[in-house]
């Protein structure tokens, strides 16, 4: 039964893990990444293991992969570039690479006498709480501490660039020109209003650099 | 005796410089300044005379007054602590050191009027007060070096104080380049002491867990050592004694390191006076005196130092007969009144040599500022050929002076004739060094007499080309013109402001009183039975005086030179001066002392006669030309040294090796960093792909390693 | 027969050289990205495994840990990219091999 | 044979479960239409059948009927599956819910729990399976290659996964109070006092955070951004007809249900009805049966609530949406978080 159920769920997970590296389409591979961390979760399950299981679900399948998908929708991706690919020789050492990495885990595996002990229910929730906030407490704040910092770093980097704020306001008076004018690369929803006298200042100003201005 | 008072002596100045130096510098006004300075002094001058003598003071006291102000260096079993420590030694010397300071202060403040960097002069004028004190009262070697070198930067700076003058910032050079000498010798004698008696300390005070043997009283139960050459490098007491007196030579300008204090003459004259003849020139005979344990130990050392004295003493004297500039004669004279000094030390009399270097302070001071009020009043002016029959023009400047010159001519009553006269007899009747007969302390006596003579000359020359005869400076205008520090046409000599005449009137009395506190008893008894040798009373203690078994060797100067020094008597506790005076040394010392004054009178005479009329009398070019040792020390050192460094260590090993190491190491970097820089192509899964090699070859590795201890199933 | 300790292993050992594979033949960031969260889950599998057979709880913690990492991980990757295509116009990474636009 | 006992057994219980829940999903959007009428002044659908008993059979029927369009230049597969995902996710969560003690079936001894399947994470499932659901709605937006939808698909995204952690920190002071995760433990101790010890008692900061989050979690108004008909046509199902729509329809409003029975469980006690236990004894069929009517009708009263907010209230705008999600809803549920955990630590045995 158990043994089934393995085999059910392993082959999922490689099938799509398989998926995520073959499909071109970013969000095809992120599908098949979430369908990865279900069959994983249920493998935890199997494993006794159903705290771990359920936050895997959350954090991975609800929120990273969330985001990612976000994130592919956001850039609005289709296709991988079919640019030319200069390093095509790493295809090649990649399976080369990939299969002696088999080779070697396979050898360990098999050169190995494994114990074979069964499957314990340690995985409730209370007893991992236990650890955690006894035992381990330190690592836990640190984690804690780690995503402070990424949040922080996130929000640094995702904020648009250039020399003005988001809340820049047009000043009464001043001439009003569409952005596009200056920056023929810039989004036409783009709406950031700058104060200024000439369309090269606004290019500065906006952290364009000129050599794609017009120069009329 | 713990007493914190003592650190206040010496951080008053400090706090003076410093306020001078941070805030002077901004008020920029010569009233605050000046009060600053003089101020900072006279608090030190006040508590030091306080500490010296109430009722317990330093002064009276057996035990010296201590002040543990923190620990300083400890490793191991060295121990140096930041500790003053005022005996009657160094609380003798801090009174005058203090005073005659304060009194250079105020004259300074009037001297300097109107120097660009008044704040400047006077924030290192007390920073050097600041080291002195430090110098005079530490209570080990070591900060007591301390306070050594930071009297030496002060001369540096205060020498180079006109640092627009090229002389004077060679002159700084000089003098502390020829100091490092000294120096090398002073430390290598600290460390060597360190070794031999486990401790650097001048007095046990058990206050700051310091060891009860100190470096001095480790000295008193060991044998004399004996009196030969080899003595000097067998790591002993002789060893300690040479190398520390190469220190003192260096300080104190002796023979073959006295090459830097004539040039020193080139700093504002406050400076000569104070630093280069009244207090830092003067720290060498301190360090020996304070070091006397070690050097009665020391024959050898004695011995050097005698002849060193000597020779210097006459050296230096035939060199001032022949010197035009006016401070250049009293350097000179300063020279040999120190050679003076060691003379003394060499043949053991240590309570003179500091009996004349209080007086020397006094009435050589007195003369340094006399001059610097004539220069004050030539605008400047210090050739002696351009001077004469300013009499009329400065009174009191020609009286004090006058006073100064009789002291240091050794003419009775003044100060100089005491000591001067001390150090002949004691130089007369010294041990003789295990020689066969003391025939050598008479030629000492000899070499003294005749610089006795000499310095009564020179001094009659300068006072005479500086005061008497027709008035030269207004002739002397002509090629006085293109001297850019010259102020207005025609000189008009005028007497000083009561700022800088004060002084030279508390000097005046002192050294002409000075004398009293050290009048020997063969002469106080002509007139009362008493033995008012103050000096002496406070000193003996603290002196190490000669053990009997140096002159053995002749018996007959044995019986006590009762006043001075027991020789006889045990170490560390002096016998009462009550011991009779036999009568026959008594009537020999008289004798002496006649011999000297006539010796001063006779130079005086000479002098008069010489060149009362013939103020311009050419003197023999060797003298004028201080024997060329300038030029010898330039070709046999300077020279090589200067073409060794600029051909070899600099052409050859710096250009050559160093660079040349540095540049191939860069190009190898170089090279290598172009060939790894085809892994930093820049392309993240290239990095990828390598760290997923390197991985792999660590697991297979470890799979290898596992492998070789795991059976298979 | 029961699923063994090594079938855990092997599984997560093909799911990590999946993942390495993906990581050196994908172009695209994201896909990129999405291939080092697959590394992340083989290593984490092995964690359970041997955290449920060795009744270890320890192992489960560091599942734990590793997934705050990768959150952390997601949430600065993800700002990096958005700035990458916000410069470059383009999410190959071979285009953004050098240091300067 | 224990075992295929056992499956056929669940199968039976998820078959119940499912037919209870669509039959009661089918019945809300017909009370939402009616309700929302008479809110209005109007009558709503009241045609079909008795009082438009039979309506939503009647919209069954119009939606099978209806034409599939598949918009072209869709990714296709992604099309399909997003309504599919929709649901499932919708559907699963149901099986944690205990709908009551269990009870006896009369004149057997075989007793069967109220509840599918009983773990020892009830509460994690629920939040990952519904945090599985966003992907239904988000893939629509994007596959049906429409700006509205993709707006549509982004926005709910964003807004799930803001108000998703509102949601798990609002439940977490519930979670400690209980001091397990598994729901029927938390049914369980909620039912003294003869069933009226609700954790609403206790929590009622956390009450209000959840429903406000719920709401905004099921994409309802007022925080229905996703489908704002006057800015986006209709969010992201705008391209989606027939089935496909129905199966969205039907994710809406069994994600309501679920929610509704969430709240329930955790906060109003689940099936414990006030003082039933004095009447009669526990265990009996009676007592689970007036348990398991006491559970539908707390849901219910949620379910009315959600009609009776959209009849009344106007729709936020997007960045007031973030906005309340992240500087009021959050820091609140975080403070209700503190306060709970100060007066457990002070009053262990409250």
């Amino acid at each position: 039964m158990l043994t089934l159920l393995f085999i059910l769920f392993a082959g999922m997970a490689i099938g799509c893990g398989l998926a995520v590296v073959a499909q071109r389409n970013p969000l095809y591979s992120a599908i098949s990444l979430v369908g990865v961390f279900i069959s994983l979760a249920c493998l935890y399950v199997m494993l006794a293991a159903p705290f771990i299981a359920a936050v895997q679900v959350i954090v991975y399948a609800g929120a990273i992969m969330v985001l990612v998908v976000f994130v592919i929708m956001l850039l609005n991706v289709e296709q991988e570039e079919r640019g030319r690919n200069r390093l095509k020789f790493l295809v090649p050492t990649a399976v080369v690479l990939a299969a002696v990495l088999i080779a070697e885990v396979a050898f360990i595996l098999f050169s190995v006498t494994n114990p074979t002990p069964a499957v314990s229910n340690i995985g409730l929730s209370s007893s991992i709480g236990t650890q955690l906030f006894t035992r381990y407490l330190l690592p836990f704040e640190i984690t804690s501490i780690l995503l402070l910092m990424a949040i922080v770093g996130a929000m640094t980097l995702a904020r648009r660039g250039g020399l003005l704020s988001n809340e820049a306001r047009l000043i009464p008076g001043a001439q009003q020109l569409p952005r596009s004018l200056v920056d023929p690369r810039a989004a036409p929803d783009d709406l950031r209003l700058v104060e200024t006298d000439s369309t090269v200042e606004a290019g500065h100003l906006l952290g364009i650099d000129q050599r794609n201005t017009p120069k009329d | 005796m713990e007493n914190n008072l003592l650190s206040l002596i010496i951080f008053a100045p400090l706090a003076g410089a410093a306020i001078n130096w941070f805030v002077g510098r901004r008020v920029r006004d010569e009233r605050f300044v000046g009060v600053v300075a003089c101020g900072a002094v006279a608090i030190s001058t006040l508590v030091a005379f306080y500490l010296a003598f109430k009722p317990d003071g330093a002064l009276h006291s057996e035990a010296p007054l201590l002040d543990h102000i923190w620990t300083w260096l400890q490793v191991g079993t060295f121990h140096a602590d930041f500790a003053l420590a005022m005996d009657r030694l160094s609380g003798t010397y801090a009174l005058f050191v203090t005073f005659v300071g304060l009194l250079i202060h105020v004259f300074a403040v009037g001297y300097m009027h109107g120097e660009q960097g008044f704040y400047r002069f006077f924030a290192f004028l007390n920073l050097f007060m600041f080291a002195m004190l430090t110098l005079v009262l530490a209570d080990n070697f070591v900060l007591m070096f301390v306070g050594w070198e930071g009297v030496g930067l002060c001369s540096y700076l205060l020498i180079g104080y006109y640092f627009d003058r090229k002389e004077a910032g060679d002159a700084a050079k000089k003098a502390f380049i020829t100091n490092r000498i000294g120096d090398w010798g002073f430390v290598l004698g600290i460390m060597l002491t360190f070794f031999v008696t486990g401790s650097v300390s001048f007095f046990a005070n058990p206050a700051a867990g310091e060891v009860t043997h100190t470096a001095l009283s480790f000295f008193q139960t060991r044998p004399v050592e004996p009196f030969t050459a080899g003595a000097i490098i067998a790591g002993g007491a002789t060893s300690i004694a040479v190398l520390l007196f190469i220190g003192a030579a260096g300080k104190s300008a002796q023979i073959p390191l006295y090459v830097w204090l004539p040039d020193a003459m080139a700093g504002p004259t406050p400076v000569s006076a104070l630093i280069h003849a009244a207090t830092m020139v003067t720290a060498g005979v301190y360090m020996i005196v304070r070091c006397s344990e070690i050097f009665v130990h020391a024959p050898t050392a004695m011995f050097i130092v005698a002849v060193i004295g000597a020779a210097t003493a006459l050296f230096a004297a035939t060199i001032g007969l022949a010197q035009n500039d006016i401070k250049k004669v009293l350097a000179y004279s300063t020279i040999s009144q120190l050679g003076y000094m060691f003379l003394a030390c060499g043949v053991g009399a240590f309570i003179a040599a500091i009996f004349h270097v209080i007086t020397h302070a006094f009435f050589k001071a007195l003369l340094f500022l006399g001059s610097g009020s004539v220069i004050h009043g030539m605008h400047h002016e210090q050739d002696m050929r351009r001077m004469g029959g300013l009499r009329k023009y400065m009174p009191i400047t020609f009286a004090t002076m006058a006073i100064g010159w009789l002291a240091i001519s050794g003419v009775p009553i003044f100060a100089g004739f005491f000591s001067k006269d001390e150090i002949l007899w004691r130089t007369w009747s010294a041990p003789a060094f295990g020689l066969p007969s003391t025939t050598f302390s008479k030629l000492l006596w000899a070499i003294g007499a005749i610089t006795a003579f000499l310095t009564a000359v020179y001094m009659t020359r300068m006072m005479v080309m500086t005061f008497w005869g027709q008035e030269r400076f207004r002739d002397a205008q002509a090629h006085k013109q293109q001297e850019p520090d010259e102020h207005h046409g025609p000189v008009e000599p005028h007497e000083s402001p009561w700022l800088m005449t004060v002084p030279l009137i508390v000097l005046a009395v002192l050294s002409t009183v000075g004398g009293f506190i050290g009048v020997p008893y063969a002469l106080s008894s002509a007139f009362t039975n008493r033995n008012i040798n103050v000096l002496e009373h406070t000193l003996e203690p603290v002196v190490a005086t000669v053990p009997p078994g140096i002159h053995a060797a002749e018996p007959t100067s044995l019986p006590g030179e009762g006043a001075h020094a027991p020789e006889n008597a045990p170490a560390p506790v002096p016998e009462p001066v009550a011991h009779e005076h036999s009568s026959e040394e008594v009537t020999a010392e008289r004798m002496l002392a006649g011999v000297s004054v006539l010796i001063g009178l006779l130079g005086i005479g000479v002098g008069w006669y010489l060149f009362k009329n013939r103020p311009l009398l050419q003197m023999p070019r060797l003298l004028e030309n201080k024997y060329y040792v300038d030029e010898i020390y330039d070709a046999a050192l300077i020279r090589p040294i200067e073409s060794g460094s600029r051909e070899g260590l600099w052409k050859i090993f710096d250009v050559g090796v160093i660079d040349g190491l540095l540049h191939s190491i860069g190009e190898a970097v170089t090279e290598a960093g172009r060939l790894a820089r085809y892994l930093q192509a820049g392309f993240v899964r290239g990095y990828a792909a390598i760290i997923l090699l390197g991985a792999l070859i660590l697991i297979g590795l470890f799979a290898y390693l596992g492998f070789q201890n795991i059976t298979p199933p | 027969m029961e699923p063994q300790l090594s079938w855990y292993l092997a599984l997560s050992a093909v799911l990590f050289t999946i993942g390495v594979t993906g990581v050196i033949i994908k172009r695209n960031v994201i896909a990129m990205f999405m291939c080092i969260e697959l590394m992340l889950n083989a290593v984490n599998l092995t964690f359970v495994a041997f955290a449920s057979f060795f009744q270890d709880v320890i192992g489960q913690l560091f599942v734990f840990i590793v997934m705050t990492v990768a959150a952390a991980e997601a949430a600065v990757g993800l700002g990096i990219i958005i700035a990458i295509f916000r410069n470059r116009e383009s999410l190959d990474v071979d285009e953004a091999s050098i240091l300067k636009l | 044979m224990d075992t295929a006992l056992d499956i056929v057994l669940k199968f039976a219980a998820i078959t119940v479960a499912f037919v209870v829940v669509l039959l009661v999903v089918a019945y809300t959007v017909l009370a939402e239409r009616r309700v929302l009428g008479f809110i209005q002044g109007r009558l709503g659908p009241n045609r079909v059948g008795p009082g438009g008993l039979f309506q939503p059979f009647a919209d069954l029927l119009k939606f099978i009927l209806k034409e599939d369009i598949v918009p072209d230049k869709s990714t296709r597969f992604v099309y399909v599956l997003a309504p599919v995902i929709a649901t499932m996710a919708a559907l699963m969560t149901m099986i944690v819910y205990p709908f009551g003690p269990e009870i006896r079936i009369p004149f057997t001894s075989i007793t069967i729990p109220l509840v599918v399947a009983h773990f020892d994470i009830g509460l994690l499932y629920v939040l990952g399976i519904t945090s599985i659901g966003v992907y239904g709605i988000m893939l629509a937006g994007w596959s049906s290659n429409n700006k509205y939808s993709l707006m549509g698909g982004l926005r709910s995204s964003a807004q799930m996964i803001s108000y998703e952690l509102a949601l798990g920190l609002s439940l977490i002071g519930v979670i400690m109070l209980a001091g397990t995760l598994d729901l029927a433990q938390i049914v369980d101790l909620q039912s003294g006092w003869h069933g009226t010890r609700w954790f609403i008692l206790f929590q009622p900061l956390g009450f209000v955070l959840y429903m406000i989050a719920a709401i905004a979690e099921t994409n309802r108004v007022p925080f229905d951004l996703p489908e704002a008909e006057t800015e986006l046509v209709a969010g992201f199902h705008t391209e989606y007809s027939a089935m496909k729509f129905a199966l969205f329809f039907l994710a809406e409003y069994i994600n309501m249900f679920t929610v509704s029975m969430l709240a329930t469980t955790l906060f109003l006690g689940g099936w414990n009805v006030p003082f039933i236990d004095t009447f009669l004894e526990r265990g009996t069929f009676l007592f689970g049966l007036v348990s398991a009517l006491g559970f539908l009708v707390k849901v219910i009263f949620f379910l009315f609530m959600y009609i009776w907010i959209r009849g009344t209230l106007p729709r936020f705008r997007f960045d007031q949406l973030m906005n309340f999600g992240w500087k009021i809803l959050l820091p609140l549920a975080l403070l209700n978080i503190f306060l709970t955990a100060t007066i457990i630590y002070f009053f262990p045995n409250f």
